[in-house]
């Protein structure tokens, strides 16, 4: 089974999670989407562990999982925080940055 | 070997179908679940590449502890309905379109161009790869520090979590600050809105933001409410 | 103690009356402010005569001392010490200034006595009085400058001390608008005595004139330039509007500065500058013609003018033009003798005016409205009388002497200066006039109210006024005393104006022509070099030009007498048929409707255009709209990518991304 | 060397420091600080005056070290009698403005005292530094960085409409300012010789020498950056706007001290190192002076605005001064450094006059709602009189004797000018009167309420006026002091003007005619005559 259809395939998912980055207003779901785009991140890396046949590209991966689990306590926190103070739980109404 | 082959695409697909999932349902209850259903079919994958502590991570540390945490969060917050159609349109157009745009580059890359490496299978590997051990002894070894690094990581954003997630802290108490603030000089209220103020560029900012907080849009309007809010739920 | 010591005490007494009262005004109680004020200028008149006693000893030719204190300007070729000159010129002005402002003072200490400015009035007075002590006693150009616009500022200052009256204050405006035109020409003058003579030192710049040639033109020049410094200090023709106007001021401070002493200093000056004047002749002529126009103008509006102190005015700016035209012709001790005698009269005259005017109470000064007052102020009545009779050159009077001393001089001189002369002879006949029309129109003929009221011997009390608009006075603050005074009730009063009623009588006697040569001989050091100190009319000619002068104010007199008392309906008569006549002089020959076309009104429009024109389209517009409106776009467009919208910076992130990846697809393949 | 010699730096610092501890201390000590700390500036101020022996040329208390040595830049700092008087005019100043600041009553103005205390001290120190740099990129760094402090104060403590005010400011100034540091590595790239290293110190540059053609456009640059500064018409666009935003205080030190460090440029580096270009341009900036002088005059007279009324009349008190710089002439430049001084006191002065007039109509700075204030506030109306009188050049003010000079020196060469400018000192006496009147005399207005100046007021303005009647009294205390280097910097520009006439070849008293020991007065580029020593 060649490497290249999994490296396809993590791009493919790579996308998919970066369209709905892209059009989903939800901040969860855009959480969610990043997800999709680690784990995509992970395949291709562990793809490429086996193509190269060690593991360090498997523990790249791992660290990456540490990493996505940081950004989804972090991220969470933030969404309870902004329902806590009765603020929409809309990234198009999160503009304070506009200049 | 076919057996390997119907299990990759089974497991792609699966893959795939649950990032459609993810990104089109509405109500971010079943995303979380499409997603989680992704995850278990990129363990699958994980295991046709050998990498088996990992496909047992995947499933542990993501489809167990954070996917629930997924849905705690969900649950409290109550899955918010949302149309699609977002106030900014031409995302709704351009980000599909560079999306594809980007996987058909990085198809032809891969697929078309140079990676010569990726279109073999890659070479035979000793039995023990991927297992649990040898990533143990990798981490452990080759790479502690990096190791170290993410643990340390992990434990700031518990506190992260603890100190956003907390009740009377945080934003809250700045917020009431600021609050006391409008109060005490209102007339720089409408002083933040005048064209003047709005007009300027970059140099007259710091004026601006400098009073930005007391300017009707901010939080700090909000004040009031949230003090009795809170107040109500400990009582 | 040397001439230079006295004069630096003629000068530090008043200033140190200035600051004691200035400083200590809450602490004198009553009128002491007025006395304290009164002590030191007389004792800087008793300084002034030691100083007049000490040149007395010295020998004529060294009649001539500096005394400096210290450098005052000292850089590149501009070289001035803060130094005086005591030289019989200076001398005599100071005993002139010196004691009639003293006698003023004491007339002021009752006639202000209840006005609520008291004790700033006379820290102003005694501040003028040190100006104009500064004025004459002055080394160099420079001091003189300083000088000539203090007694601007005090004037000024003095015009505007009721300054809760518009009309006080934009008559001070005028004054010290039109005395700094005068500034600025002596500057000007200044710079091209320096250029041309190398100092700007009195002395050193006599010495080094001599060797100009007559009438080089960039000395001509420098002489017309003082001259318009003269005349915008002793309200000349063109710049004399501002005098009449500055009878707003009270009483007192007329008297003094606008009749008696600052308005002389430029007939000082031009005495003074005697040298330069005498190199350059052309601008010496111009000088008398223009004083000659100046005192038959005067003397024209002075006969139909209605408010007492302004006619007074006018025969003031009439005067000064006959001194101006003394000492153009180079009469200088003629000229001066005139100034000092005119003086006396002419402070007399105000004094009583002021005690008419507090008995017609504050609010009136038209003639009009006066009549009859020889019964009800006897005193204030002789005086004014005798004023009136020297102003007129009534003979054997100290104007009798003075005057035509002058017009002899003027007539010696032959050429263009005869013709003067005859004009001014034909003025004096309108003087003694306008003289008399004063005294009949206001002591003689029906008594008014008032009289009646104050012959019974209470003293009018009416709402304050402002006797030209008629407009309520502001009575917090400002408005001509609420307990106003005449001479017949304070002896305050009376002592200054008997002193200047005697002089103005006897005053002639210092020099009588072919007996005494008193003010001649004593000033003569002063004008030694003088081309023409020896070039003087036989005193045979002088009698003869004496008796024509006194045969011309007995008619004036007699023309006055037959048209206000004998014939009361004559004077309307003859202002019917006369009508385009009698208002071109009731208009004052229209000179204030002319500047106010000329210059008052384009330099508002100027401003206005400046501020609302200009500022908005060239300044604002072009300017700062380039320099700004480049950075604005900038920002702008900085701006319109910060949209605040996550999703966007992300899409904007993805799209670098593609190019990045598009970029390696190309490089690589 | 003065009674306690600090080193200039140190001297330099000690506002900005005190500013810094000021922001950590408690609030009420703050405002104590910057007292103390202007007042030890001021009185260091005084030691160097009384320890300046008057007629020599050259720098005092010279401090001398590479700073970037790379580029040549050096941090040279010195005292000359050209920036002596300014020194102690900025200590001065910026005392009074501390102590008309510290006491108000705590109203928006001081919501952060700390904050505006040291804002104070950096705008101090960065104004000291530029008079004091004796090399062009010192000076250049310190003239922008005495913006940022101004920058904050007018938009965090200004009044209405502060923000667009700083910002015209601001952008107009620093497009001025960004000119200027071109044409400042412009020139000292230029004027590098083959093979001689990059330098920017102000006597080096002076000695090397450009070709007219070069010095023209970095002259242009230089002028647009002063004038900018001065204000200077037409370059005053941003003066209104910022007038009426500015705190008065503040204001005062804007007006008095900020303008004058543009027109000392022009003395310190414009004329020393382009000479060709001042000659050449001589016309160009003389026009602009006498048209600053004759338009702000009209605009003076004509606007209601009491702050404004002072803003224009500097704009035409600064036209004069440009109008002595460049008559190229000894008097002419005497007196327009005595000019900056007095100009400066007497500006300040008014500022805060007009602070307190404001308080007594009824918090109102429009002419039409003041009047009557005289009567119950001698004081005040005698102290406001002699700052009116100085303003308007009142023979026996500082004022008249820094106008005569520069009169004197433009009658020179170019007497056309001096004499439109004289119309100059006619129009000052219209406005100045005017404004006196109309705020003392007449009726009382609408909600004026006269009483006597307080204590602080007092002590804010008294001092001033000491200083405006002292200097009339001896203004010889500036000139003899100002003359040689003044003269000095002129001189190569005056020898290029058509050789020197004879009346002011004589050196005037007590200064050293060897123009060769002054540093940057090597006169190369004279071939007809050598510096000063010509005969008459």
């Amino acid at each position: 089974m060649g490497i290249a259809w999994f490296v396809v395939l993590s791009a493919f998912i790579f996308c998919i999670g970066a369209a709905g980055v892209l059009t989903r207003r939800n901040p969860l779901v855009i959480l969610l989407c990043l997800e999709l785009m680690l784990n995509a991140g992970n395949l291709a890396l562990i793809a490429f562990a086996r193509a190269s046949g060690n593991g360090d590209g498997q523990v790249f991966a791992l660290i990456v999982m540490v990493v996505a689990a940081c950004e989804v306590v972090i991220g969470l926190g933030l969404i309870v925080a902004m329902y806590r103070r009765k603020l929409p739980i809309d990234a198009d109404q999160m503009s304070e940055l506009r200049g | 070997m076919l057996l390997e082959q119907i299990l990759f695409f089974v497991a792609a697909g699966g893959a795939i179908a649950g990032a459609l999932g993810v990104v089109v349902l509405r109500n971010p209850f079943f995303s979380v679940l499409a997603l989680v259903g992704h995850l278990l079919a990129l363990a699958v994958l994980f295991l046709l590449l050998r990498a088996e502590f990992l496909a047992a991570a995947q499933i542990v540390v993501y489809a167990g502890a954070v996917m629930v945490l997924y849905v705690f969060v969900v649950a409290y917050v109550g899955g918010i309905e949302e149309p699609l159609g977002s106030s900014a349109g031409p995302l709704r157009v351009l980000g599909p379109v560079f999306a594809a745009a980007l996987l058909v580059e990085v198809a032809i890359a891969t697929v078309g161009s140079g990676l010569r490496a990726v279109d073999s299978t890659g070479p035979d590997v000793a039995a023990g790869f991927g297992s649990p051990q040898a990533i143990g002894n990798l981490l452990m070894l080759r790479f502690l520090i990096a190791f170290e690094m993410a643990s340390y990581l992990l434990l700031v954003a518990a506190v992260a979590a603890v100190v956003l997630a907390q009740r009377r802290r945080g934003l809250e108490e700045a917020g009431g600050e600021r609050f006391s603030q409008v109060g005490r000089r209102p007339e720089r209220g409408p002083q933040a809105e005048d064209p003047a103020a709005a007009g300027t560029g970059s140099p007259g900012a710091s004026p601006v933001t400098e009073r930005e907080p007391a300017d009707g849009t901010g939080p700090a309007e909000r004040e009031p409410a949230t003090a009795g809010t809170s107040a109500s739920r400990e009582g | 103690m040397t001439p230079v010591s006295w004069g630096w005490v003629v000068l530090l007494l008043p200033l140190a009356g200035t600051i004691g009262i200035a400083l200590g005004w809450r602490a004198l109680p009553g009128r002491s402010a007025g006395w304290l004020g009164s002590v030191t200028v007389g004792l800087s008149f008793l300084a002034g005569i030691g100083m007049y006693l000490t040149l007395e000893e010295l020998p004529h030719e060294e009649r001539r001392l500096v005394g400096s204190a210290f450098r005052y300007i000292g850089t590149d070729t501009v070289d001035v010490d803060l130094a005086i000159l005591a030289d019989p010129l200076s001398t005599f002005m100071v005993l002139v200034v010196s004691g009639v402002s003293f006698l003023i003072h004491v007339y002021s200490v009752s006639y202000l006595g209840s006005d609520r400015g008291y004790a700033r009035f006379f820290a102003y007075l005694n501040f003028f009085v040190f100006s104009m002590l500064l004025l004459v006693l002055a080394a160099n150009f420079v001091l003189l400058i300083v000088g000539w616009a203090f007694v601007g500022a005090a004037s000024y200052l003095l015009i505007s001390f009721w300054y809760r009256r518009d009309t006080a204050t934009s008559a001070g405006i005028k004054a010290f608008v039109i005395n700094v035109i005068g500034d600025v020409a002596l500057v000007v003058a200044a710079f091209l005595i320096l250029n041309e003579l190398g100092t700007l030192d009195y002395l050193g710049a006599f010495e080094a004139v001599r060797e100009v040639p007559h009438d080089e033109g960039v000395l001509v020049a420098t002489c017309l330039l003082l001259l318009v410094g003269a005349f915008a200090k002793s309200g000349q023709i063109p710049l004399h509007t501002w005098l009449p106007d500055a009878m707003e001021g009270p009483t007192p401070v007329s008297a003094l500065i606008h009749a008696a002493t600052m308005v002389t200093a430029g007939v000082y000056l031009i005495a003074r500058c005697h040298p330069l004047f005498e190199r350059a002749p052309t601008a010496a002529a111009i000088g008398a013609v223009i004083g000659t126009l100046t005192l038959v103008f005067a003397a024209t509006v002075a006969l139909v003018a209605t408010d007492l102190k302004r006619i007074i005015a006018y025969s003031t700016i009439s005067q000064i033009g006959y001194m101006v035209l003394g000492v153009t012709a180079f009469a200088y001790s003629a000229g001066l003798f005139h100034l000092m005698t005119h003086a006396f009269f002419k402070a007399l005259l105000f004094m009583g005016a002021g005690s008419v005017v507090s008995a017609l109470g504050m609010t009136n000064e038209s003639i009009d409205r006066m009549g009859g007052f020889r019964k009800a102020m006897p005193f204030t009545f002789v005086t004014f009388t005798i004023g009136a009779a020297a102003l007129a050159s009534f003979p054997l009077l100290s104007g009798f002497f003075s005057k035509d001393e002058v017009i002899a001089y003027a007539l010696h001189r032959g050429g263009i200066y005869s013709v003067l002369g005859i004009v001014a002879y034909a003025a004096a006949l309108l003087t003694a006039f306008y003289a008399f029309r004063m005294v009949f129109r206001v002591f003689f003929g029906e008594p008014v109210p008032e009289a009646q009221q104050l012959a019974e011997g209470e003293l009018a009390h009416v709402g304050p006024r402002n006797p030209l608009t008629g407009e309520e006075e502001d009575t917090d603050v400002g408005f001509p005393g609420p307990e106003h005074h005449i001479a017949e009730h304070s002896w305050s009063m009376k002592a200054p104006m008997a002193v200047l009623a005697v002089l103005a009588v006897v005053g002639g006697v210092v020099a009588i022509p072919g007996l005494t040569h008193g003010v001649e001989t004593f000033l003569e050091p002063t004008f030694a070099e003088s081309e023409f100190i020896a070039d003087k009319p036989a005193p045979a000619d002088q009698l003869k030009d004496l008796a024509i002068g006194g045969v011309l104010a007995l008619l004036g007199i007699a023309a006055a007498y037959l048209v206000y008392i004998r014939r009361p309906g004559l004077a309307r008569s003859a202002r019917e048929r006369l009508r385009p006549v009698h208002s071109f002089f009731a208009h004052k020959w229209y000179f204030d409707e002319l500047y106010d076309r000329a210059f008052v009104r384009p330099s508002r429009g100027l401003g206005r255009f400046g501020r609302t024109t200009v500022e908005r389209v060239l300044v604002q517009g072009a300017i700062v709209g380039g320099a700004t409106g480049v950075v604005r776009a900038g920002t702008a467009l900085a701006r319109s990518i910060q949209t605040g919208y996550l999703r966007a910076y992300a899409l904007l992130l993805l799209a670098g991304v593609c190019a990045l990846a598009l970029y390696f697809l190309i490089a690589s393949g | 060397m003065p009674v306690l010699d600090i080193p200039l730096p140190a001297f330099m610092a000690i506002p900005f420091v005190a500013g810094l501890i000021g922001l950590a201390a408690p609030a009420r000590a703050a405002r104590w600080l910057a007292l103390a700390a202007s007042a030890g500036a001021f009185a260091y101020t005084i030691f160097m005056i009384a320890d300046f022996a008057p007629g020599g040329e050259g720098l005092r208390y010279v401090t001398d070290e590479p700073w970037i040595p790379e580029l040549g830049i050096r941090f040279s700092l010195g005292v000359d009698g050209l920036s002596l008087f300014l020194i102690s005019l900025t200590a001065l100043l910026w005392l009074a403005a501390t102590l008309a600041a510290a006491f108000r009553p705590p109203d928006r103005l001081f919501e952060r005292p700390a904050a505006f205390f040291f804002h104070m001290g950096l705008a101090e120190t960065a104004v000291l530094g530029a008079f004091l740099a004796q090399d062009l990129a010192l000076f250049v760094a310190f003239f922008d960085l005495m913006l940022v402090p101004f920058y904050f104060l007018i938009g965090q403590w200004g009044g209405r409409e502060r923000v667009a005010a700083t910002t015209k400011f601001v952008i107009y100034t620093l497009v001025g300012s960004l000119l200027m540091l071109a044409a400042a590595v412009a020139l000292g790239v230029l004027s590098t010789p083959k093979g001689g290293e990059l330098s920017f110190a102000l006597p080096e540059l002076a000695r090397r020498s450009l070709p007219e053609g070069t010095q023209i456009p970095i002259f242009l640059a230089f002028a647009a950056a002063f004038l900018v500064k001065a204000p200077a018409f037409p370059f005053h666009g941003w003066l209104p706007d910022a007038y009426r935003a500015t705190p008065l205080p503040v204001l005062a030190l804007l007006s008095a001290v900020l303008s004058k460090v543009g027109v000392y440029g022009f003395i310190r580096v414009v004329l020393p190192i382009l000479p060709d270009a001042s000659v050449a341009l001589q016309e160009l900036m003389l026009v602009i002076a006498v048209f600053s002088i004759l338009y702000g005059s009209a605009l003076a007279f004509s606007t209601d605005d009491a702050r404004l009324v002072v803003g224009y009349s500097s704009i035409a008190q600064l036209g004069f001064i440009v109008l002595g710089i460049f008559a190229l002439d000894p008097k002419g430049a005497q007196g327009a450094v005595l000019q900056m001084v007095t100009h400066g006191v007497v500006a300040a002065a008014l500022f805060l006059i007009i602070g307190v007039l404001a308080v007594r109509a009824g918090g109102s700075e429009s002419l039409a709602r003041m009047g009557g204030l005289a009567m119950r506030a001698p004081v005040l109306a005698a102290l406001f009189l002699i700052v009116s009188f100085a303003t308007l050049a009142m023979p026996g003010s500082p004022n008249f004797v820094g106008e005569l000079l520069i009169l004197f020196g433009t009658f020179e060469d170019k007497i056309v000018y001096g004499l439109v400018a004289s119309v100059g000192i006619v129009l000052a006496a219209v406005y100045m009167i005017r404004f006196f009147q109309a705020a003392m005399h007449h009726r009382a207005g609408p909600e004026v309420a006269s009483r006597e100046m307080g204590r602080v007021d007092m002590a804010g303005i008294a001092p001033l006026v000491a200083v405006v009647v002292a200097l009339g009294i001896y203004p010889q205390l500036v000139l003899a002091r100002t003359e040689g280097d003044t003269t000095a910097r002129l001189r190569e520009a005056r020898q290029l003007a058509g050789g020197v006439p004879d009346t002011e070849a004589q050196p005037a008293r007590g200064v050293t005619p060897g123009g060769a020991t002054v540093p940057g007065e090597a006169p190369i580029r004279s071939p007809s005559r050598p510096g000063g020593e010509s005969v008459p």
